[in-house]
């Protein structure tokens, strides 16, 4: 752009990575994309879909890095908070707001202590600002459960949905539980954490703890003895939304999808803990990092962002992805609250954020560490011994941490 | 007695072909359903209730002709090049005698047995530093010539009769119009089918696209498809299968009007 | 007549050739043969030279050992169905059949035009061993499907299935073109000679076939185990517990999942360096008719 | 040997091709140990008629019998029937020994009896020292001879050869054709013989089927089929160079050759209308002077010495070429000489009916 | 027509492959307008010979001269040779018209004398009605013809023919070596013509040039290569059915073959030991009774009937066979009859060196 410098240098362009196709929001980001450039005349945004998540997003925003193409502002998942703070280079939302608003007030007014800390990398540095929250819920077919006569109230501990689910196998065949199976642990750190266990403790793997091996013993033998369904994400949803699978236990974010292809009565409650213990779950979800490294661009990025933070804009992005929104003001506008009274199955989610704790994400060769604990769980599930599996992978896991 | 054996054979050819085709007639025909009813009745291979709709929503959401000018700008690209670069190089091989022959020859063949993910991402940071990125000169770039290509020509031209070009020089004829009015006809019919074969491939193309396309704008009908197989948000099998259904109609166009030449010399052409 | 640029004439043709291959093949490989020496994530701006570890953990670390053994599986498979599979359908229509050839080879290479993406989400829906089509027709006569996503060996059955469904009609196209060229008289001589058919396939024809055969064998390996990239990506991710992995999916998770460079490197050195035995076994035994062009 | 010989016999075969009929009402019958040969032109026909005695083609009426038995009914053990192909058709995978013992192996002869008969063969066809080389290393002689040999050594009832010597040089061919006749009288094979060349026809055979289109236009004896060809095309397609013809009007007891007479007719029962002479050039009588009132004179257009016999291409005076053949020639290109025909030596044809009338001797 | 034609002079040429010496110190003149024909067995080099004197080959030592230029200096626009391939080398996806234009088109002859020429060419060859055919749809006979139309439309100095005829059956092929020879008396080009089919080498030539393993054996006019043979392979390959060769011993002034004389050599001034006596089929006199003391008891073992002629194969009492043919044959098989070898018609050999020894008359 030398040949018109005049209004060239008056219109800043921006690109925006984000991981949302079409099933899954990115008519919302293509909508809030063009009202924002339609608003801000100095300021062009690109929105730029990255498919396979946020592994894909990293997998490109790696690539881009080596060949010096970074974007300005991108979708950054929970689990990559610490391998995305430590490898690439970023601005921080603090330093955005002290140097281009000159005070922190956006961030404290807009997002409470517990939301931040989602965000901060294991040095407690806060790396972006947390934008999509979501938790794991129990998708349930009304259907199934009522022909049986299963009570709601009774599937609030994994114990009462063990029970359920033998009462649905034994007169039907069909299997009582699907729980998440993708290329994270997201779901099983859930049923961990609320059998009391710790993912992580002071810096090192903790979860081969007596409540940690307790909570995959029981994961285990729902599988063994057929009441609960072991197969990949994609064909565990599919077989619930047909009525194959009378639970589900997965993230937020699919709400929309099992609203339209199921053809029963679909609903959705609190995530279970087992008895004694209270529900505890990592939230899931992304921020947004700002990565522009030319000073105006991440001035451009920024304001960007906080217009994405904006209530209706929030809302918008909340109704498009099935995700919960991010700030105090959003979670609390009516507009929101109008949308989860159409949509019940959101309810519970909303109600779980407030037992949400941070993903874990080890600080070093944290994408190893994941890969280790996604090994352990399929060699359960394939029926390896519980504890020394959980062991082996701890120990790999703390060994690469030193 | 041989008339019953005959029957057998067949039976087991028809129940061949039923495995090749149902996946696609379930394909088809779920494209014509809503999401919920392809859950419903996913066994009914004709619809109950036969919509549009997720052609129109596909319409909506992507940019079809734009998807479509990109993969066939793409494939065009890939196929040109490959088919030039083959001929020019079986060419070479067929009509010279230079030192070294041989062993260019096979470190050619050779390049068959490079897997990708070996140079998947030195290749990627050249595109990007040659600022192709988001371009589908970029996709196309890397892939423009071929060894299959090359074997293929190479392997019919041996079967063109010296004579041939040899009284063509007699006749003094200048080796570049040997070369554009003699050797490239008699090649039509491989040219036709390896061309055709090029061409379907490349359109299908997903891994490496993947990779350098990033930009809505720039990409090409397989990556579009991605929008709607999303672990996240689940699959919208119905809009997925509309996508691929329009996908292939190209390839079946060209496929029906080739079928002759694809069929007869695939390796007619060679490869023996 | 005699051309003065005659020498340099094939160099130039061969040029465009030559510089793509250079510039996008060979000094890849270089380069990734020599990132196999080193410990780095991609983006680090240091790397970190170990020697021949990465070598040695290819070999030692018990899940590559797992995807070498699943690798050589999956050739096994690929085998069988890619190839021993459409050959023997290819003899029966060449040899046993009268009718109907042209038809069968219309309909058997349409898989061919689909993209492996379509393919392998259709059969991810159509073997859903739960609540797939084949499961319920399955259930109506009381057979349960095996959740075979729980199963390594199965999941592969199932890829090298999904590829098979592509492949199938190209490679039938491929070898029943190579048997085309087999002269017709000499299985009417057998026939004079009342040679059974089978016999003659198994002593005259196949050996005779070879030159394609090999080629087609090598290719289904070679391309086999790149095509079943798709399917395992799409379906499994290399699960249950790298139960489906194969060296060149293995290779890819290293550089884009674990970001493990090195380790990659040294997988895609690795299974290079097999493609090139394969390679070389092709050459003796298909380009042996190319060596007088030397 | 063979354990006894078969009789062939075709009755009313005819065969199509989609609409093509290619043949169309065959009879022929082969006595057991005869040397049959089937001579015609490119594309008539032969080798779809040995096909289906061999039984490799079904006949699309008709029916073949093998020592009068069906042949589609016959029970084959690949003993009764051996062939030799056009092109070889040998194994490209087995050596020239392998290749002879393919079909006796598979039958289960015995090793023992089985290397007795292929050495024997191999000593008579010369092939000894080439018995462990792939057909790919030897010449198209040894290939000829090979093919020979498989079908030698099945000592069949039936040998039916498909131009068995068409891609050989002349001086190997008469080699071979030799072999073949020996072959012959040794064995006692009933022998279905293929080819285009008529030398090699009147060489071998016991009996020549011409055949045209299709159809049998004469079996007879070799001389015969020289001397008595009974249509034009088989005088014509006999003998090189080929037949004069040339057309003629019966007036007044003379055959008249545009307003010349040429030959007295008085002893014959004729119609007084057109007819057509056939004279092969060796019967032309050729000489300086007039020898009879009836000589016609011509003059020499070319002559080629072809070493053993001269041929001389003639000119009549109304432009009509005739070809001579002598042994000597004493004469110049442009001469004028004067050829003689003798009714003994020619051969009169109806032209309408192309049917040779012997001059009304026999009909 | 060419506007003049051209001399070919090879010098020494010597053509290597590899390490195999195909051609070794070969020298050939052919004079301007000449028709030549390059003769000998398969293998024995001639189409290289072509090929080197076409420039499409190049010799490993040696000198190929036209109109006395070193051919590889020469600037050719293509205009100064024609040659016609073996294997017709049509451009088969160009029509008859097409495959005759392309070479004069690319040389930018103008499009009215284009069409001339080869209006002019086609009508000669009888292509008219072809001309918009592709070379797939012709026939064998067809193709050939189009392939020397393609030669003939250059008008060039030199036309080359490589074996142009093979392929074609007896019949045309004859017709199509009468165009040859028309042609060749209009155009008067120079001509080379390689065949390895003697007949037509004897019909075409002004002179013959015999090869064999890349050495000219005699190059003469054809009667002289027929009746005076320089060497025993000249003997043998010319004249079907093989000339006869014996040896014999010279004693007393007397040609004695196994103790019996067979002829008086009283007159001649040879030494007295060993030669070979050859004597073509047809010079051998045959009679029921013994015509000389010198005559020769033979057996007949087999007799042909040719039709024009008969062979008859003779057996003599040590064994040896000889051939004879007779324009009637009143002998049966298994008869004994008489045979006389007269020297005026047999040539006498070196047994060491195979060359003819002419009677001692010329060395
Ligand atoms: N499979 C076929 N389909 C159609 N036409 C055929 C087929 N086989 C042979 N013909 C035709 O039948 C006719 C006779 O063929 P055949 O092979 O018997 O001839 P031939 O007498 O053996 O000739 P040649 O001397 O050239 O071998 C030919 O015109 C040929 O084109
Ligand atoms: N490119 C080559 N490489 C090696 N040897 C060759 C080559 N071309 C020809 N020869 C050999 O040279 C010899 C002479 O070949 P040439 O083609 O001149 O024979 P020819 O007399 O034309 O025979 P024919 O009558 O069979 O055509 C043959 O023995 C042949 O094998
Ligand atoms: O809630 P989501 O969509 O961010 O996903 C949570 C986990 O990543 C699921 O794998
Ligand atoms: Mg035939
Ligand atoms: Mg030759």
């Amino acid at each position: 752009g030398c040949g018109k410098k005049t209004s060239a240098s008056a219109v800043k362009h921006i690109t925006y990575w984000h991981v949302n196709a079409q099933t899954q929001g990115g008519a919302a980001v293509d909508d809030l994309v063009k009202k924002f450039n339609d608003t801000h005349k100095n300021i062009k945004v690109t929105a730029k879909y990255n498919p396979d998540m946020y592994k894909g997003l990293m997998q490109n925003l790696q690539s881009a890095q080596a060949s010096g193409k970074v974007p300005d502002i991108t979708q950054v998942g929970w689990a990559y908070d610490n391998y995305f703070a430590s490898n690439f280079k970023y601005m921080t939302p603090t330093d955005a707001a002290k140097k281009f608003d000159g005070n922190n007030k956006f961030i404290d007014t807009n997002f409470t202590k517990r939301t931040l800390s989602f965000a901060k990398d294991s040095k407690g540095k806060l790396v972006g600002l947390p934008y999509s929250l979501s938790t794991p819920v129990l998708f349930i077919n009304k259907d199934i459960l009522s022909k049986y006569g299963i009570k709601e109230d009774s599937l609030a501990t994994w114990e009462g949905i063990k029970e359920a689910s033998k009462k649905i196998h034994d007169q039907s065949g069909k299997y009582g539980l699907y729980i998440q199976e993708p290329g994270d642990t997201w779901a099983q750190q859930g049923i961990m954490l609320s059998h009391g266990a710790d993912i992580q403790k002071g810096g090192k793997a903790a979860f081969a703890s007596d409540n940690g091996v307790g909570a995959y013993k029981y994961y285990q033998e729902m599988v063994t003895s057929k009441l609960a369904l072991h197969t990949p994400w994609a064909q565990g949803m599919d077989s619930f939304v047909k009525g194959d699978v009378a639970m589900a236990f997965t993230t937020i974010a699919q709400t929309s999808h099992i609203k339209k292809s199921a053809s029963f009565n679909a609903s959705a409650i609190e995530a279970p803990h087992f008895e004694g213990h209270k529900t505890v779950v990592p939230v899931g979800g992304s921020m947004l990092a700002i990565t522009a490294q030319d000073s105006e661009q991440q001035k451009a990025a920024w304001e960007f962002e906080k217009w994405m933070y904006k209530a209706d804009a929030a809302v918008t992005w909340s109704k498009g992805t099935g995700y919960l929104p991010p700030t105090k003001v959003a979670l609390e506008s009516s507009a929101f609250k109008d949308y989860v009274k159409e949509n019940p199955m959101l309810d519970p989610a909303v109600k779980t954020l407030d037992n949400a704790v941070p993903w874990t994400s080890f600080p070093k060769k944290g994408l190893q560490a994941e890969q280790a604990m996604i090994d352990a769980r399929d060699k359960i599930l394939s029926g390896s011994d519980v504890k020394s599996t959980l062991g082996t992978a701890q120990d790999k896991i703390n060994a690469e941490q030193k | 007695m041989l008339k019953k054996k005959l029957n057998l054979w067949h039976l087991l050819l028809l129940v061949i072909i039923l495995g090749s085709i149902f996946p696609i007639l379930f394909m088809v025909s779920n494209s014509f359903k809503t999401l919920r009813d392809s859950y419903g009745t996913m066994l009914n291979l004709i619809p109950l209730r036969p919509t549009f709709e997720n052609y129109l929503l596909l319409n909506k959401q992507v940019n079809l002709l734009g998807l479509t000018w990109n993969t066939f700008l793409m494939a065009t690209m890939v196929t040109v090049g490959k088919l030039l670069t083959g001929l020019l190089t079986a060419y070479a091989f067929r009509s010279y005698q230079f030192k070294g022959k041989m062993l260019i020859y096979l470190i050619f063949v050779s390049t068959i047995f490079v897997p990708f993910t070996i140079v998947m991402i030195p290749n990627y940071l050249v595109i990007s530093k040659l600022n192709l990125l988001n371009n589908i000169v970029g996709v196309a770039l890397p892939q423009l010539c071929d060894a299959t290509g090359i074997m293929i020509f190479l392997k019919t031209m041996e079967k063109i009769p010296n004579s041939l070009i040899d009284a063509a020089k007699i006749d003094n004829i200048p080796n570049r119009k040997i070369f554009f009015n003699i050797v490239v006809p008699i090649l039509k019919p491989s040219i036709v089918s390896v061309g055709a074969i090029f061409f379907i491939n490349s359109w299908n193309e997903y891994v490496w696209p993947t990779l350098i396309l990033k930009d809505k704008s720039s990409f090409t009908l397989p990556l579009a498809l991605q929008n709607y197989i999303s672990s996240e948000g689940g699959t919208n099998f119905p809009l997925a299968m509309a996508l691929s259904t329009i996908m292939v109609i190209l390839p079946l166009i060209i496929y029906l009007i080739f079928q002759k030449y694809i069929l007869n010399s695939i390796s007619n052409s060679g490869l023996k | 007549m005699r051309n003065k640029n005659n020498k340099f004439l094939p160099f130039l043709y061969l040029l465009p050739t030559a510089i793509l291959l250079i510039v996008f093949l060979v000094v890849p490989i270089l380069y990734t043969f020599y990132l196999s020496f080193f410990d780095w994530n991609l983006i680090a701006p240091t790397k970190e030279f170990v020697g021949m570890r990465n070598y040695l953990e290819v070999f030692t670390d018990p899940v590559n050992q797992k995807v070498i053994l699943n690798t050589l599986i999956y050739i096994v498979f690929l085998v069988v169905l890619n190839f021993v599979f459409p050959y023997f359908i290819s003899l029966i229509v060449k040899f046993f059949i009268s009718k109907m050839q042209g038809v069968y080879k219309v309909l058997f290479f349409i898989p061919s035009l689909f993209s492996l993406v379509v393919g392998a989400m259709v059969f991810t829906w159509i073997l859903n061993p739960v609540s797939g089509p084949v499961a319920y027709i399955l259930k109506n006569f009381g057979i349960a499907m095996p959740n075979w996503s729980n199963s390594g060996i199965l999941a592969i059955t199932v890829i090298c299935f999904i590829t098979n469904w592509k492949v199938f009609g190209y490679n039938f196209i491929l070898l029943l073109t190579g048997l085309g060229s087999i002269p017709k008289n000499i299985i009417d001589a057998a026939k004079v000679d009342g040679i059974p058919k089978w016999r003659l396939i198994w002593n005259v024809i196949l050996p005779m076939n070879r030159g394609i055969g090999i080629y087609v064998l090598i290719l289904t390996i070679v391309q086999g185990l790149q095509y079943v990239f798709t399917p395992i990506n799409v379906i499994t991710t290399g699960g249950p517990y790298y139960g489906s992995s194969n060296m060149i999916y293995q290779t890819y998770l290293n550089a884009f999942v674990l970001y493990k460079t090195g380790t990659s490197s040294a997988l895609a050195i690795v299974t290079f360096v097999i493609f090139l035995i394969l390679l070389f076994i092709e050459i003796r035994f298909v380009e042996r008719k190319a060596k007088n062009y030397a | 040997m063979s354990e006894s010989n078969a009789t062939i016999e075709l009755k009313g075969i005819s065969k199509k091709f989609k609409k093509n009929t290619i043949i169309d009402g065959l009879d022929l019958f082969v006595n057991a140990g005869e040397f049959l040969v089937l001579l015609g032109p490119s594309g008539c026909g032969k080798s779809t008629t040995l096909r289906m005695i061999a039984g490799l083609e079904e006949q699309s009426s008709g029916e073949v019998l093998i020592d009068n038995l069906n042949r589609n009914k016959m029970k084959d053990d690949g003993h009764t029937i051996a062939m030799v192909f056009q092109d070889y058709a040998l194994y490209p995978n087995m050596t020239v020994y392998q290749n002879l013992e393919y079909a006796l192996k598979v039958h289960k002869v015995p090793a023992k009896k089985r290397s007795e008969l292929i050495e024997n063969v191999l000593e008579t066809l010369n092939l000894v020292k080439y018995k462990d080389r792939l057909p790919s290393q030897l010449s198209g002689g040894q290939k000829q001879r090979v093919a020979v040999g498989r079908g030698m050594v099945k000592k069949s009832k039936i040998f039916l050869l498909d131009e068995p010597l068409s891609n050989i040089d002349v001086q190997l061919r008469e080699k071979a054709r030799d072999e073949i006749q020996k072959l012959h009288i040794t064995n006692q094979q009933t022998i279905v013989y293929v080819t285009h060349d008529q030398l090699e026809a009147m060489a071998l055979g016991d009996r020549i089927a011409v055949m045209n289109q299709g159809i049998i236009q004469m079996i007879d004896i070799p001389e015969n089929i020289y001397n008595q060809p009974t249509n034009l095309f088989v005088a014509k397609f006999i003998g090189t160079p080929q037949i004069n013809i040339v057309e003629v009007a019966l007036e007044n007891n003379q055959l008249v050759l545009n307003g010349t007479p040429i030959m007295q007719t008085q002893e014959l029962n004729l119609e007084s209308r057109n007819y057509y002479i056939g004279i092969r050039p060796e019967n032309l009588r050729c000489s300086k002077n007039r020898q009879t009132s009836l000589s016609l004179e011509v003059k020499i257009e070319n002559i080629i010495d072809y070493g053993r016999f001269v041929q001389m291409l003639l000119v009549m005076e109304n432009g009509q070429h005739l070809k001579a053949v002598v042994n000597n020639c004493e004469f110049k290109v442009n001469e004028k000489i004067f050829v003689t025909l003798e009714q003994t030596t020619s051969l009169l044809f109806d032209p309408a009916t192309e049917k040779n009338l012997y001059w009304g001797n026999h009909e």
